[in-house]
């Protein structure tokens, strides 16, 4: 495959898991924190991420995201920071 | 045996020290892609996978499913074989072992290492036993180096003996094949005077590390014939995998395993005279002095007759049993594709592919593999499906 | 196929932590197993061995039990994957016609390691492995997307752990025979929502040995070989994202070739007893709907009512499956010792009444990206 | 033309996890631990069948297949059979931290034992070291039950070796 495409940054979150239990060396947060899937708007294929900004309780199967990059990026997978609920 | 299987399509990559601009599955496509172009097939007609590296050099579990996005296996049977640095000759045999058992036709074998991406002696030396070895056991070269001083010792070999293997392999290299790591003209005195990294083994004397991959196709005879006019037929394979303890390979100059996995491949192939029915030879030989001491294990010498063997230059190109033509290990090793890079060159050999690397009329091919703990593998390979 | 036997097997008690060294538990059931085949060493032409170095800590972890297994005296290989895959690789030894007798050992110390640290390291290292992911809440991941596509309940699920930790207590190989109730698994500490701790299997050290030959060899030295009638493996695509997490397609396929090659057109009928890979509750219902069990999404129902209770039409896990043991690597070599001990009637207050073919699986990767099944006959 | 680029700049991502791991010694290599750290005591396992002596002790001999359960003390001296000085650094893979070099790994052949062992000797000059030399452990006053901190390393027995071979 040559074709480069610019897909959104937003799209649907497939689905999620809360991780409670922690395991330091290997997690990029502290416990809880969640997971998702989410396929990006032009994208066929699912993306796993952090999710943010959103009540742990209030994550839905389905709900739109958007994804909230850092401020200073340095050429990683967390440059994304994590999806946040789409307000609309 | 049963079935014939052959080799009908041979692929790699260009191998480098650190291959940064691409990805381990990366890696692995371009060598499947040129080894599916070799034998004109496309991925659809591969009927199963086998994939082997050591899983310490990436630090990648589960490399099996990991390589689907770089092998294009997506929904196929893929089988993951790994035993140190014997893993590209064992996935050799694992790939002959799914076509003759005739639960597959046409099967893929992938081999690679991404060296560049871990401390290759620091992930070697944990295949010792953390209890009672790890801590002085430097990797492969430390029991290496003491095998040497051993057979020095016993058989009158010498230093420049090795150096004579490092100029043969390295030059061969430089010479003939575009696809190898080092490739460097280079004389038996830069050898002796490079540093020496484990006395007596000096820095040219000893294999580097490379990142690189490796994929051959193997088919069933039926198949083989369709694929192409001149498979490489298997006809000997063999292996033996003897010791659990490094401390106990010493003053073992005349490797037993490759021996005994010799024995076996050439009872199947009904070789009797090695030295005479072997045309050339693609060696597993992790440091030049191994060139020197192992020639016996493979009955092409008398016992001690390694150092005459060398010297006398029958194993250079143009002499009558041609040793690594393509440069073999101490040019190119990409760990879990080196075992692989054997029996893959040595088939180019016998199918007259060889190009550059060519060993005029050669028929009949001899490949090794060697690691774990003093373990071995040996191929046999054949430009006709038996010896007559 | 060529006809071969199972003539021998050997597991250990799997435990939370066995204090034998990898050689001593792979040297056990070894030697079992020869005991059980009526055979000596001398008689093994060939092994297989199934050590990863990642759950082992080791590179080339087979070099440990080399000489504990003899595999120092004879052709050998390491399959690193599922148990399933190393029974797999010795039947193609025997097969091509250039062995008659093949060993496969698969031993596993998962309590050396951290089981996290290390299915972390499965996961994609550019992507994948900063978010945290191993193979608890990956599998999470999975357990939601297949409860809500089909409406399957966490009851549902824990249904399966209760079943499990119960046909474990007939088992005395399994690490955990439990008394729990349903409510017990959905009141057990969250781990990763939806899946809880009951809703998981167990960090458990043990080993597993088979002794398998030719048909001629097998009849000659054994009075009851339990015929290996069909095999396949495959697998799915790598990226979680890229998969359907809620089937498993590469399951229905080894299934199918499995199924074709023993000659199995309705599974449900022909077949009558299956052990598979259970390491969350979750992934045995999943796994019964890609073996045709039963319609895709209908697992829930089934088992609801009852059918894959020891009494049921067809018993899933006996042995109490990877939720009462599971030693990695191990685990799917367990599953066709279950099934062998089935179909030779030897399996005592667990024994399914009139067993004459079994199903044995083993999964590979995360969330089941790749699988192996086996179909076994008396 | 600069996006490209930036597009063809590969990157590679740094990853140094951990991995700890607590190695169950086992039944025999915890009994040699124990006699080393308890009674300054080299110990290993002999075949009832071939008589030979394994050391380090493990369950089964590689000749006859057999469980060992004779446990026999074998002697703190015996002969380096061979060894090799290593120069060059790597990450040592239990602490994390580079090697410190250089070392000499000895391999030896303990008087009373039929297998060798991998220890390191109090030398690292190679005009000091041949193979044959008689070498004696060094044991730790402070043992705790580690293979190579209750013995220290290995000493070239050097005056014995002179008186030998000035008869």
């Amino acid at each position: 495959m040559s074709e480069w495409v610019e897909v959104s940054n937003t799209g649907t979150l497939l689905t999620y898991t809360v991780t409670r239990y922690a395991v330091p060396s290997i997690q990029p947060q502290k416990p809880p924190f969640a997971l998702g899937i989410i396929k990006l708007d032009g994208a066929d294929t699912g993306m796993v991420h952090l999710l943010g900004e959103v009540e742990l309780s209030a994550i839905r199967v389905g709900m739109r995201v958007k994804a909230v990059f850092e401020e200073v990026r340095q050429g990683s997978y967390l440059d994304i920071r994590y999806f946040k609920p789409l307000e609309i | 045996m049963k079935r014939l299987v052959g080799i009908v399509g041979v692929g790699q990559t260009h191998h480098k020290s650190r291959n940064a601009d691409c990805n381990g599955q990366e890696l692995i496509s371009i060598a499947v892609k040129r080894a599916l172009e070799d034998a004109e097939l496309t991925i659809a007609d591969i009927d199963a996978i086998v994939i082997g590296n050591m899983d310490h050099f990436e630090s990648i579990n589960c490399a099996d499913m990991w390589s689907v996005d770089g092998s294009g296996s997506y929904m196929k049977p893929i089988m993951k074989v790994t035993t140190g640095g014997t893993t590209g000759s064992a996935i050799g045999h694992a790939g002959f072992y799914h076509v003759a058992s005739g639960l597959f036709d046409t099967v893929l074998v992938i081999g690679w290492e991404q060296n560049s991406e871990s401390d290759t002696t620091a992930a070697i030396s944990t295949c010792f036993d953390p209890i009672t070895e790890r801590e002085y056991s430097a990797g492969a070269i430390g029991p290496l180096a003491a095998q040497y001083i051993a057979y020095m010792s016993k058989y009158g070999a010498t230093e420049e003996d090795a150096a004579l293997v490092s100029v043969r392999d390295h030059n061969n290299a430089a010479l003939y094949n575009p696809y190898a790591h080092l490739r460097q003209i280079i004389n038996v005195e830069d050898v002796m005077k490079s540093p020496y990294i484990s006395y007596p083994i000096k820095l040219l004397d000893m294999c580097p590390r490379t990142d690189g991959a490796c994929a051959v196709i193997f088919a069933s005879e039926k198949k083989a014939k369709r694929i192409t006019k001149t498979p490489a037929w298997i006809i000997g394979v063999g292996d033996c995998h003897i010791l659990v303890h490094l401390a106990d390979g010493i003053g073992l100059p005349n490797l037993p395993s490759l021996e005994n996995a010799a024995r076996q491949a050439y009872r199947m192939a009904g070789i009797n005279d090695p030295f005479n029915q072997i045309d050339v030879a693609e060696l597993y030989i992790p440091a030049s002095t191994a060139g020197v001491s192992w020639m016996e294990a493979l009955g092409l010498c008398e016992e001690g007759g390694g150092p005459r063997l060398i010297r006398s230059g029958i194993t250079n190109m143009g002499g009558k049993l041609p040793i690594n033509p393509s440069g073999g290990v101490l040019a190119t090793n990409p760990i879990g594709a080196t075992g692989l890079l054997r029996i893959g060159e040595a088939a180019l050999q016998v199918m007259g592919k060889a190009e550059k690397k060519q060993v005029e009329g050669a028929k009949v091919a001899l490949a090794t593999g060697f690691g774990g703990c003093f373990w071995s593998d040996v191929t046999v390979l054949s430009s006709s499906p038996s010896l007559e | 196929m060529d006809r071969v036997g199972i003539i021998g097997i050997a597991q250990t008690k799997y435990a939370r932590y066995n204090p034998a060294s990898h050689a001593e538990l792979a040297y056990e059931v070894t030697v079992r197993a020869l005991e059980d085949a009526g055979l000596t060493i001398e008689d093994i032409d060939n092994t297989v061995t199934v050590c990863n170095d990642f759950w082992d800590g080791r590179t080339i972890s087979c070099m440990t039990i080399t000489e504990a297994t003899g595999s120092h005296r004879v052709p050998t290989t390491n399959v690193e994957g599922d148990g399933t895959y190393g029974a797999l690789m010795g039947l193609m030894h025997l097969l091509s016609g250039i062995h008659e007798i093949a060993l496969v050992v698969a031993q596993s110390k998962v309590s050396e390691g951290i089981p996290s640290v290390i299915t972390n390291a499965m996961f994609d290292p550019v992507y994948e492995r900063v978010l945290g992911l191993d193979a608890i809440n990956s599998a999470a991941l999975q357990m939601r997307s297949y409860m809500s596509k089909y409406g399957i309940s966490e009851e549902q699920c824990a249904r399966v752990s209760v079943k499990n930790h119960k046909n474990a207590k007939a088992n005395p190989y399994a690490h955990l025979p439990m008394d729990i109730t349903v409510d017990d698994v959905l009141k057990s500490r969250v781990l990763a929502d939806p899946i809880k701790l009951l809703d998981t299997s167990p960090i458990s050290d043990g080993a597993c040995a088979i002794i398998m030959a030719r048909e001629r060899t097998a009849k000659k030295r054994h009075a009851r070989p339990i015929w290996i009638r069909g095999v396949g493996h495959c697998t799915d695509l790598y990226h979680l994202g890229d998969r359907d997490l809620t089937e498993a397609p590469a399951l229905a396929l080894a299934a199918k070739k499995a199924y074709k090659m023993a000659g199995i057109h309705n599974p449900l009928k022909q077949i009558d007893v299956a052990e598979v890979y259970d390491a969350f509750s979750y992934m045995e219902l999943m796994w019964i709907e890609s073996l045709g069990f039963c319609e895709p999404g209908h697992a829930g129902e089934i088992v609801d009512s009852g059918m894959t209770e020891m009494n049921g039409a067809l018993p899933v896990n006996p042995s109490g499956g990877v939720l009462a043991a599971h030693a990695v690597q191990v685990a799917g070599l367990a599953r066709i010792a279950e099934v062998v001990l089935q179909l030779r009637g030897e399996a005592a207050s667990r024994q399914v009444e009139g067993a004459r073919v079994g199903l044995a699986h083993g999964i590979e990767g995360a969330c089941g990206q790749g699988h192996c099944v086996f179909i076994l006959e008396k | 033309m600069e996006e490209r680029k930036e597009a063809s700049e590969a990157l590679s991502i740094k990853c140094v996890a951990d991995m700890p791991y607590n190695y169950h010694a086992g039944f025999y290599y915890s009994r040699f631990l124990k006699e080393l750290r308890d009674n300054k005591r080299i110990i290993g396992v002999k075949c009832s069948k071939c008589h030979k002596v394994y050391v380090p002790p493990r369950i089964v001999c590689r000749d006859c297949f057999l469980k060992m359960e004779e446990f026999v003390p074998v002697s703190d001296t015996g002969t380096l059979l061979a060894f090799t000085i290593t120069n060059f650094s790597y990450i040592d893979t239990t602490t994390g931290e580079p090697k410190r070099i250089p070392f000499t790994a000895a391999f030896i052949r303990l008087d009373g034992a039929d297998s060798n062992i991998v220890h390191c000797l109090d030398e690292t000059d190679e005009r000091n070291i041949r193979a044959g030399m008689r070498v004696r452990a060094v044991f730790s006053n402070n043992r705790t039950g580690d293979y190579f901190h209750d013995i220290e390393y290995f000493s070239i027995m050097r005056r014995q070796n002179e008186e030998r071979q000035s008869p």
